[in-house]
């Protein structure tokens, strides 16, 4: 959990201080292109080499972050607001709101999400990095939907809930105060799986050529180092760190969920502690 | 204890030939069947009976979180409506839930849980008057020093801590009646009692009326005036406690008080039954309940009218009464 | 018994009640979505047709054409109406990418590779996973688990393609042990044993890149549902029973871990269709997912809304299977009647 | 009677890192053939842990640090000893069920809920008897469910199909398939009513006449361990503070704890007094008090309570075994 | 009818092996599809009246129509049938074929993809037909090299919007062995009209996208793909110089930036101007990498219209950075804090271009960069996928589009770009002038030479036209866009390179082109 979140901050640090970093401490902007230097390997002047326009691949590369990042956030934000709006008015109001809300969230389900991000993004004029990320969100959203109302079902049964309501408590501050604190660990879960969704599925589209050309993302760098043959002309250094990143972004967020995980379900936890001392005692 | 009879005055809160039906996956459950059950001031009814017979139903109904199937609830003698209880109902009756883990929320101080029903209700206006009357309530619960535990969590506290909590948080609201749903059976046997001791203070100090609902017949002898027994949604018998206890008149209650465990009983005088590989059956299936008394298919007793209605109130005396064709006729016998 | 019977064919009745109400409304979002879109097919080929002349196509031309990719003009309402009613005829209309080829026919030949190809790596990605992962749930901490856990947790985190890219390019192109592009030996015929061959080698590579980016997926969610269930009593007793390792660990634990995953396996063999474009894409496998993205590509609407159409309803069928199935596997939702969902 | 199983200086950790709980620390242990041994302990007491531990099966974290425990063979099973903390995974498997089987608390979650009964049944009587025919397996299921009532028709019902009385006996008849010498139950019947815990424990002590085994009993319910086991251990804090045949546990009991116990039962029909329970909460397993771990909670501490440790051993007038300074020093004990 | 086993038998050195670009190929040979996606190997079966040569589209060759003449002042093309072709299918060309295949574009407009402008069709002898026009038509003879000449007798009783057609007829020696989805064999038939002389008759047609097909490029699985390699000299022709082959063909294309004249400033010579001389084409060319070469002062490239370019206009823009600044200065424009100002207006320059093409978005942003670093114009450049960007050009709704622009004949060339006659207001899709240039001497020159076949005439208005187009600057070309070869030699040598080109093959020829190119190969002797 440790590692995940060192992971995760930095990305998140260059996502936000990444330019200034760039230009400043390495000297290289990300959108700069430098005629003389195309396709060069990792050197002392450009880190990780250059690309086919000769931009410089780590410039980018931090530039990347905040390009997936925005999208993943933006997209994991949208898909679990509507998540919670759909799965907790759902689970907590019951009766007609929740026959008919649950049966939107059902349809979502069953709507071939990925291939309907890919049209709708396809067609959209200008797909801006927010344009992708709202679709990628407005679209991704149905599964946490559905476990949040099964928790919010049983959390509104809970005594602690039915306590406060016999108090006299208002039914907007029950949801607020006695039901969402207690989902924090699912939502929180479920936002961090969304974050990394909407960062693949960004990577997706982009390699595919529904991109927000105009930004740097790790997802547009892969697709250019591919429309360049990044891998055939053996120019690693630009096709590798883009998906490492990501691919280390995702072990990030998927350490930081083992570790909540661990902590809305003890008896993962416990096993794992015991089976370190298995192994410390072996 | 007072001694107040029941009937010299008009009950606080009370259930007048009370039924639930619960639908339930296409068949109706039967829950509560016709249940009457009245809360006097200074007063402490306990409702006993199996798991299922509809003792949290009971309790619920008193609390309107579900409203009557058929019957009426009355508040101070006047029908309450059917719909959610406003404010103004919520802050004569309260209900205090089996386990006390699941009623506080993990991540809530202790003042949190007494500020809000204080504010709710508008007995305090400021943050500083409310941690004053928390510690109030704490003291009156007999969590001291009351200070100390107002900024506690609820994991730092023990399970008779937090039920104590929990009481605190109904009292806040300034009830008349409290309704407590098996508030001891999740709690350390040796804490019980201390439990069952701070509800009888409060019922001689403040003039509560309380309903104790459990399945353990000597703590409701412990603690309680009068004893009300249910079985399969109705009411059997009830009656001051001792008459009900020691002298059954309904078959279910004997049974009760025999299945009883009781550390006095002679072991080698119960021996003689032990071989006896026959059970008595299961509790009835309360979607397809038997017609008349529920009681009826367990019962060896059983005649040929219990199958047809359920049997009237008797009077045996003393305030004790039950549901039963064996003393339909008046004759107030008990058969042991 | 007969009320029993009765919820049972209530339960069913809701169930279906939803397929058709969720079938309906994928139908007609699948009408709505690509309408509601900006742009015109009519436009784009008569633009490409521009661009290959080197001239301008005469209005009537223009005209004529753009009549004849169904024409826009049509209220909406009476376009629903058509394609409500063609639909239920089994016509998806003509693809304007492909002009005059039906979308029936197109899908219908694309169908059967994808169906072979992300069917099989599908249910052998969940089978691998599962299996492991019910392993790694038994014994969390031994050096498999310690390794595959994490690694897992990292596959599920590549992106696909990046993944295939370079696979392709490694074991396609460096050490050639795979072709490159295809679905089978484009030489050999197709009655013989040789393209049969054939099709398992072309449909290796891609097969063995989705099995591992997807089973880590499968080997996670089943780890830790081991890991909850091993610690239940019903475990714990059947350990006491002195039954032998491999018998708890089948009847007792894994069996009962399982019931999450089938959900998320139907889900999964639904959403095949729809997942294959990535997949296609890199191995130019002729597919759906093939055909979806030259749909994009064309602007072709009507082959995009069949595509859209197909994958809906086979994750609906998924889903019902998956609950009928769910309802023999795990008899506590037999006396519930089960949910919708 | 012969002795059939016996544990020796028994230690049970939660390892944890910096943080491990012993909750079983130093247990001696004796159990006779045929002989009902209750355990009695509030909640955290370590029982579970303990018979876990007895019967092998306790899981990561828990792990036996120190102690044996030994399982004296029938002759016509072979005879010998066992250690069972050595014996290996295999060793054990042999010994499972057929010499020691276990009954868990809640039957619902104890049966998987995805097998029929009949299935469960299977699965033991095919694993212990290799070679027996469906017939016999079919034959055999029918007579185990009979022995505690349930019609063998009901063999073909999944668990969530019964009722929680039922469950319960079906896992009692489950423990009984291999006609083992020792069945532990852990709180077999704190799931279940009052009636239905009674017919259990009736066919438990009628079983046991015909059968012969052993039974480990654990529960909170002391009132109920008194008219059901043979002798009675007290466990506190870990530890057997007390063991001694069940009467006198009754009458007189030797550990302030033990007393403390009692006395937190209310009875049915003796006259009722002011009963005071325990005061205090039970210790922190992870942290728990110098000395005795009573001893905060005392009314009859003594100045060398906090500070020594004091070891199970018998009592002045050798009515069982009791681990406290009263009776080691028994001269200096104040009058009560 | 696809003659499978047969195909297997085929040793991989006596098969010619063309990338198909369609990775879902479908068994459509229907000639009138208005889809691009019919396939494209149609070529080697279908033929056209006319052949319309890319390298010099303004002199039509006979085909199937082995002699034409006008008449009636362009307003009558009488077509002359050649003798002696067969179909494929064995029977005779006949003239009722020939005039049916005329006859159907005007019988349904919808097919007449081709683009064709007569108004009536009559066969006048044995072997004559007479098409009649409303207007002179010299100019509209391209579409004639665009039409497919059909079996009527195949035809008969099909629903053209129906019908796949996926045993085509036609008169090209190809014929379809063999067809799946990933790919499609072609024979090439004995007794074609047009001679025997094909070093092989065997061509095959795998599909695959374009990343992929460089990998089987470089594992000799492909003979010849036409894509876009940048970096293609050092990661293909370098790795084995003998093999391989990678050549931008010129095709007469352009890349260029198209201003929005109606809208300021680009509406102002000087700022275009300015602009064009900002920018280093030689550095623009470099990055693409593919080896794009700067486009010359007229946009003509000399091997497709080099019979009408103007000898001083074959040299391309040099980089001028102080001309630029003068040109702005007497435009009386400023430039501050990154845009152009005048009169105390600002204007911000935003450049749009087309997100689809990899190479198009590092020309636009190299050429954005050109004139941040020369001017310090601060270029908005916004990538747009291409139905969008397409759009906003149609509708004049954009600033500047950096874009490519490619026509047949040099009349077409202006005639699409700048015919100011009829122009569509903003907001409309036009399909030509989509600038909105309006300049009447442009028009004047244009309607005169639609009616002229005068080959004078002709080259004076070509050689004005040009001169406006250099002097005005409607748009301003920046680099040639090409037509790309990547092959091998490992079985076939004589593949078109930009030094010997005689005709285009490949994907994207034309029906006679690719006949002429195939026959052009020969046997590798390595
Ligand atoms: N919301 C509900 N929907 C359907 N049935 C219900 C509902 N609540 C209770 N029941 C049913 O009503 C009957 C009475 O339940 P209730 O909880 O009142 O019993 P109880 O006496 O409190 O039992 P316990 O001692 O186990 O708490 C049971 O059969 C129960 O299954
Ligand atoms: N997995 C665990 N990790 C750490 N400590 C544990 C664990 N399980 C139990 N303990 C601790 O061990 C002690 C003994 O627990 P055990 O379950 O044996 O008590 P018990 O007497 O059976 O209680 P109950 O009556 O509640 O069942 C408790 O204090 C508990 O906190
Ligand atoms: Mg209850
Ligand atoms: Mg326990």
């Amino acid at each position: 959990m440790l590692a995940g979140s060192a992971i995760a901050l930095l990305v998140v640090l260059a996502a936000l201080f990444g330019d200034w970093f760039s230009v400043h401490a390495l000297g290289q902007d990300p959108h700069t292109l430098d005629y003389l230097v195309i396709n060069q390997p990792p050197s002392g002047h450009h880190l990780l080499g250059t690309t086919g326009s000769g931009e410089d691949v780590l410039a980018q590369t931090i530039a990347g972050a905040r390009g997936s990042l925005v999208v993943g956030l933006v997209s994991a934000l949208i898909s679990t607001a509507l998540g919670i709006l759909f799965g907790v008015c759902a689970g907590f109001f019951g009766g007609v709101a929740d026959t008919v809300l649950n049966f939107i969230t059902n349809l979502f389900i069953v709507m071939p999400v990925f291939a309907l991000t890919l049209i709708v993004a396809g067609y959209l004029n200008n797909t801006g990095t927010m344009t992708i990320a709202l679709i990628i969100g407005v679209f991704g959203w149905a599964g946490g939907a559905r476990s949040l109302r099964a928790q919010t079902m049983s959390l509104r049964g809970r005594d602690h809930v039915q306590a406060m309501r016999m108090l006299g408590e208002s039914r907007t501050r029950l949801v607020f105060s006695e039901v969402l604190p207690r989902l924090y660990p699912l939502i929180s879960a479920m936002f961090l799986h969304a974050v990394i969704g909407g960062v693949l599925a960004e990577a997706g589209l982009a390699f595919l050529g529904v991109s927000s050309p105009n930004t740097i993302s790790w997802g547009t760098m892969i697709q250019n180092a591919q429309n360049q043959n990044a891998i055939i002309n053996g120019l690693w250094w630009w096709f590798l760190p883009p998906g490492f990143c990501i691919a280390a972004l995702g072990t990030a967020t998927g350490l930081i969920n083992f570790g909540i995980d661990e902590i809305a379900n003890p008896r993962l936890g416990a096993a794992r502690r015991a089976a370190q001392q298995a192994v410390k005692a072996a | 204890m007072t001694d107040l009879k029941p009937d010299t005055e008009t009950p606080v809160l009370e259930a007048v030939a009370a039924t639930k039906h619960f639908a339930a996956g296409g068949a109706t459950v039967r829950a509560v069947e016709e249940a009457s059950v009245a809360l006097h001031r200074g007063r402490i009814v306990a409702l006993v009976g199996e798991s299922g017979s509809g003792k949290t139903t009971v309790a619920r109904l008193l609390a309107r979180m579900y409203p009557v199937t058929g019957g009426e609830i009355r508040l101070d003698g006047s029908p309450v409506g059917r719909g959610h209880p406003d404010r103004e109902y919520l802050r004569r009756v309260q209900l205090i839930f089996q386990d006390p883990f699941a009623s506080l929320h993990p991540g809530k101080t202790v003042l949190h849980n007494l500020e809000r029903p204080l504010r709710i209700h508008g007995h305090v206006r400021d943050r500083a008057e409310a941690r004053a009357r928390a510690a109030e309530l704490l003291e009156r619960v007999s969590l001291l020093p009351a200070k100390e535990f107002l900024d506690k969590l609820p994991h730092q506290l023990s399970g008779g801590q937090r039920q104590r909590v929990v009481i605190a948080r109904a009292l806040a609201v300034r009830p008349a009646v409290l309704l407590g749903d098996e508030p001891i059976s999740m709690l350390d046997v040796s804490i019980r009692l201390d439990m069952l001791n701070l509800l009888t203070k409060l019922r001689d100090e403040e003039g509560l009326a309380l309903l104790y609902i459990t399945h353990d017949i000597a703590s409701a002898r412990y603690l309680c005036d009068d004893v009300q027994v249910m079985y399969a949604g109705q009411m059997v018998e009830g009656g001051p406690k001792e008459d009900v206890i020691q002298r059954p008149a309904h078959p279910y209650t004997q049974l009760l008080v025999d299945a009883s465990p009781d550390p006095a009983r002679d072991r080698a005088a119960d021996g003689t039954a032990d071989e006896d590989g026959t059970t008595l059956g299961e509790p009835p299936n309360l979607a397809d309940p038997p017609s008349g008394c529920r009681f009826r298919p367990r019962c060896p007793h059983a005649m040929a009218v219990c199958a047809e209605a359920f049997p009237p109130r008797t009077e045996l005396g003393g305030g004790h009464w039950a549901h039963c064709w064996l003393h339909a006729d008046g004759s107030g016998v008990t058969t042991t | 018994m007969s009320s029993g019977t009765r919820r049972r064919a209530i339960a069913f009745a809701r169930r279906l009640r939803f397929y058709v109400i969720a079938a309906w409304s994928a139908v007609t979002l699948n009408f709505l979505i690509p309408r509601l879109m900006p742009g015109d097919p009519a436009q784009a080929v008569v633009q490409q047709l521009e661009v290959k002349n080197g001239q301008n196509l005469p209005p009537q031309t223009v005209e004529a054409i753009r009549k004849l990719l169904g024409g826009v003009h049509e209220n909406i309402a009476v376009q629903y109406w058509h394609y409500l009613g063609n639909l239920f005829t089994g016509n998806l209309g003509i693809s304007t990418g492909n002009f005059p080829t039906r979308v029936t026919t197109l899908i219908g030949t694309a169908l059967p590779w994808t169906m072979l190809l992300m069917g099989v790596s599908t249910v052998l990605a969940f089978l691998i996973g599962t299996g492991i992962g019910a392993l790694c749930g038994w014994r969390p901490g031994t050096r498999t688990d310690s390794v595959l856990s994490p690694l897992s947790t990292f596959l599920a985190a590549v992106p696909y393609f990046w993944v295939a890219l370079f696979a392709l390019w490694l074991f396609a192109f460096r050490l050639g042990w795979f072709p490159l592009a295809g679905g089978h030996d484009p030489d050999a015929d197709p009655s013989s044993p040789r393209y049969w061959l054939s099709v398992l080698h072309y449909g290796l590579l891609p097969a063995l890149t989705i099995v591992f980016s997807s089973c880590g997926g499968w080997l996670l969610g089943m780890r830790n549902m081991t890991l909850t269930t091993t610690g239940e009593d019903f475990v714990l007793l059947a350990r006491a029973k002195g039954l032998s390792n491999t018998r708890v660990l089948f009847r007792y634990a894994a069996r009962n871990a399982m019931l999450p995953q089938l959900t998320g396996f139907a889900l999964a063999l639904g959403a095949i269709i729809a997942g294959s474009v990535l997949t296609e894409t890199v191995f130019t496998y002729p597919g759906v997912g093939s055909l979806l993205k030259q749909a994009i590509d064309n602007r072709d609407y009507p082959l995009m809304q069949g595509i859209l159409l197909f994958t809906t309803l086979a994750v609906l069928v998924a889903n019902f299977l998956a609950d009928s199935v769910y309802v023999l596997v795990d008899p506590r939702t037999r006396a519930q009647g089960g949910d919708a969902s | 009677m012969s002795v059939l199983l016996e544990a020796q200086g028994l230690c049970v950790d939660y390892l944890g890192g910096e943080r491990s709980v012993r909750a079983c620390a130093e247990v001696d242990l004796t159990l006779r053939r045929g002989e009902i041994l209750g355990i009695a302990g509030e909640s955290g007491s370590g029982k579970s842990t303990l018979i876990t531990a007895l019967t092998q099966l306790q899981r990561p974290p828990a792990a036996i640090t120190a102690g044996r425990i030994l399982l004296h063979r029938d002759d016509a099973d072979g005879g010998g000893t066992v250690d069972l903390t050595a014996a290996d995974e295999k060793r054990l498997r042999a010994l499972r069920w057929r010499e020691m089987s276990i009954v868990l608390q809640s039957a619902m979650d104890a049966l998987n809920p995805v097998m029929r009964l009949s299935a469960q049944f299977a699965d033991v009587l095919r694993e212990h008897r290799r070679g027996i025919t469906k017939e016999a397996v079919a034959a055999r299921t029918a007579e185990l469910l009979g022995m505690v009532g349930i019609p063998a028709e009901r063999s073909g019902a999944y668990p969530h199909e019964m009722s929680g009385g039922m469950r319960q006996r079906a896992t009692i008849a489950l423990a009984l398939a291999c006609d083992p010498a020792l069945v532990v139950m852990d709180e077999p019947t704190t799931a279940v009513d009052v009636v239905m815990q009674r017919q259990i424990m009736k066919q438990i002590l009628g079983l046991r006449r015909r059968l012969g085994f052993a039974v480990v009993f654990v529960t909170h319910d002391l009132s109920l361990l008194l008219e059901l086991a043979d002798r009675i251990a007290i466990m506190y804090a870990g530890r057997i503070v007390e063991i001694g045949a069940a009467r006198a546990i009754h009458d007189a009991p030797q550990h302030p704890y033990t007393r403390g116990l009692r006395d937190s039962f209310p009875p049915l029909h003796a006259p009722l007094s002011v009963l005071h329970g325990i005061p205090g909460t039970p210790p922190d397993p992870a942290d728990p008090p110098p000395g005795c771990a009573f001893h905060p909670r005392c009314d009859r501490r003594l100045d060398a309570c906090d500070r020594r440790l004091p070891r199970l051993g018998p009592v002045a007038d050798g009515r069982g075994l009791a681990a406290c300074l009263l009776h080691e020093h028994p001269e200096e004990a104040p009058v009560s | 009818a696809c003659g499978g086993p047969a195909s297997a038998t085929v040793p991989r050195s006596d098969t010619v092996s063309v990338l198909n670009k369609d990775t879902a190929i479908v068994r459509n040979f229907n000639p009138y599809s208005p889809s691009n996606h019919t396939g494209p190997m149609g070529r080697y079966i279908y033929e056209p009246p006319l052949w319309i040569p890319r390298l010099d589209p303004a002199k039509p060759q006979p085909w199937l129509a082995s002699a034409f003449s006008w008449s009636r002042g362009g307003r009558e093309l009488t077509l002359t049938l050649r003798k002696g072709v067969r179909f494929n299918d064995g029977s005779p060309l006949t003239l009722d074929d020939f005039v049916h295949s005329l006859d159907i574009p005007l019988k349904k407009p919808e097919f007449n993809t081709a683009g064709v402008t007569y108004t009536d069709v009559r066969a006048t002898g044995p072997d004559t037909v007479v098409l009649t026009f409303d207007k002179p038509a010299y100019q509209d003879l391209y579409a004639l090299g665009q039409l497919s000449v059909v079996s009527k007798r195949q035809l008969a009783g099909h629903d053209l919007a129906t019908w796949n057609n996926p045993d085509p007829v036609g008169t090209g020696p190809g014929r379809i062995a063999a067809f799946t989805t990933n790919q499609v064999r072609i024979r090439l038939r004995r007794g074609y009209w047009g001679g025997d002389a094909f070093p092989t008759r065997n061509l095959k047609f795998p599909s695959a996208s374009e990343d992929t097909a460089k990998l089987l490029l470089l594992d000799g699985d492909l003979d010849f793909a036409s894509i876009a390699w940048p970096s293609g000299q050092t990661n293909f022709v370098d790795r084995d110089p003998a093999q391989n082959l990678y050549s931008p063909l010129p095709s007469g294309t352009i890349a260029m930036i198209a201003f929005n004249h109606t809208k300021a400033p680009w509406n102002d010579i000087h700022v275009r101007r300015a602009l064009s001389m900002a920018i280093d084409r030689s550095a623009v060319s470099r990055t693409v990498a593919s080896g794009q070469d700067p486009a010359n002062l007229a946009g003509l490239a000399p091997e497709v219209y080099g019979s009408w370019l103007l000898p001083e206009y074959r040299r391309s823009q040099p980089l001028d950075v102080a001309g630029a600044r003068r040109e702005l200065a007497a435009g009386g424009w400023q430039i501050k804090g990154g845009n152009l100002v005048k009169d105390g207006r600002t204007h911000t320059v935003s450049m749009t271009s087309i997100a689809d093409w990899p190479a198009y978005r590092i020309m636009s942003a190299a050429t954005a960069d050109q004139l941040r670093r020369h001017l310090g114009l601060n270029v908005n450049l916004q990538l747009q996928v291409g139905a969008t960007f397409d759009s906003h050009y149609n509708s004049g709704t954009f600033d500047i589009q950096y874009r490519l622009y490619s026509s047949g004949t040099l009349y077409q060339f202006y005639n699409t770009l700048l015919d100011g006659q009829g122009m569509l207001p903003v907001g409309k899709i036009a399909a030509s002038n989509q600038m909105r240039w309006k300049n009447a001497d442009t028009d004047r020159l244009l309607a005169a030479m639609r009616v002229t076949d005068d080959p004078k005439l002709i080259a004076s208005y070509a050689a004005s036209l040009q001169k406006i187009f250099v002097e005005q600057l409607p748009v301003v070309p920046v680099l040639w866009e090409c037509i790309w070869a990547v092959a091998t030699r490992r079985y076939w040598t004589g593949w078109p390179t930009n030094r010997g080109i005689r005709h285009y093959f490949g994907f994207d020829a034309a029906a006679p082109e690719a006949i002429l190119a195939l026959k052009g190969l020969r046997r590798s002797t390595t």
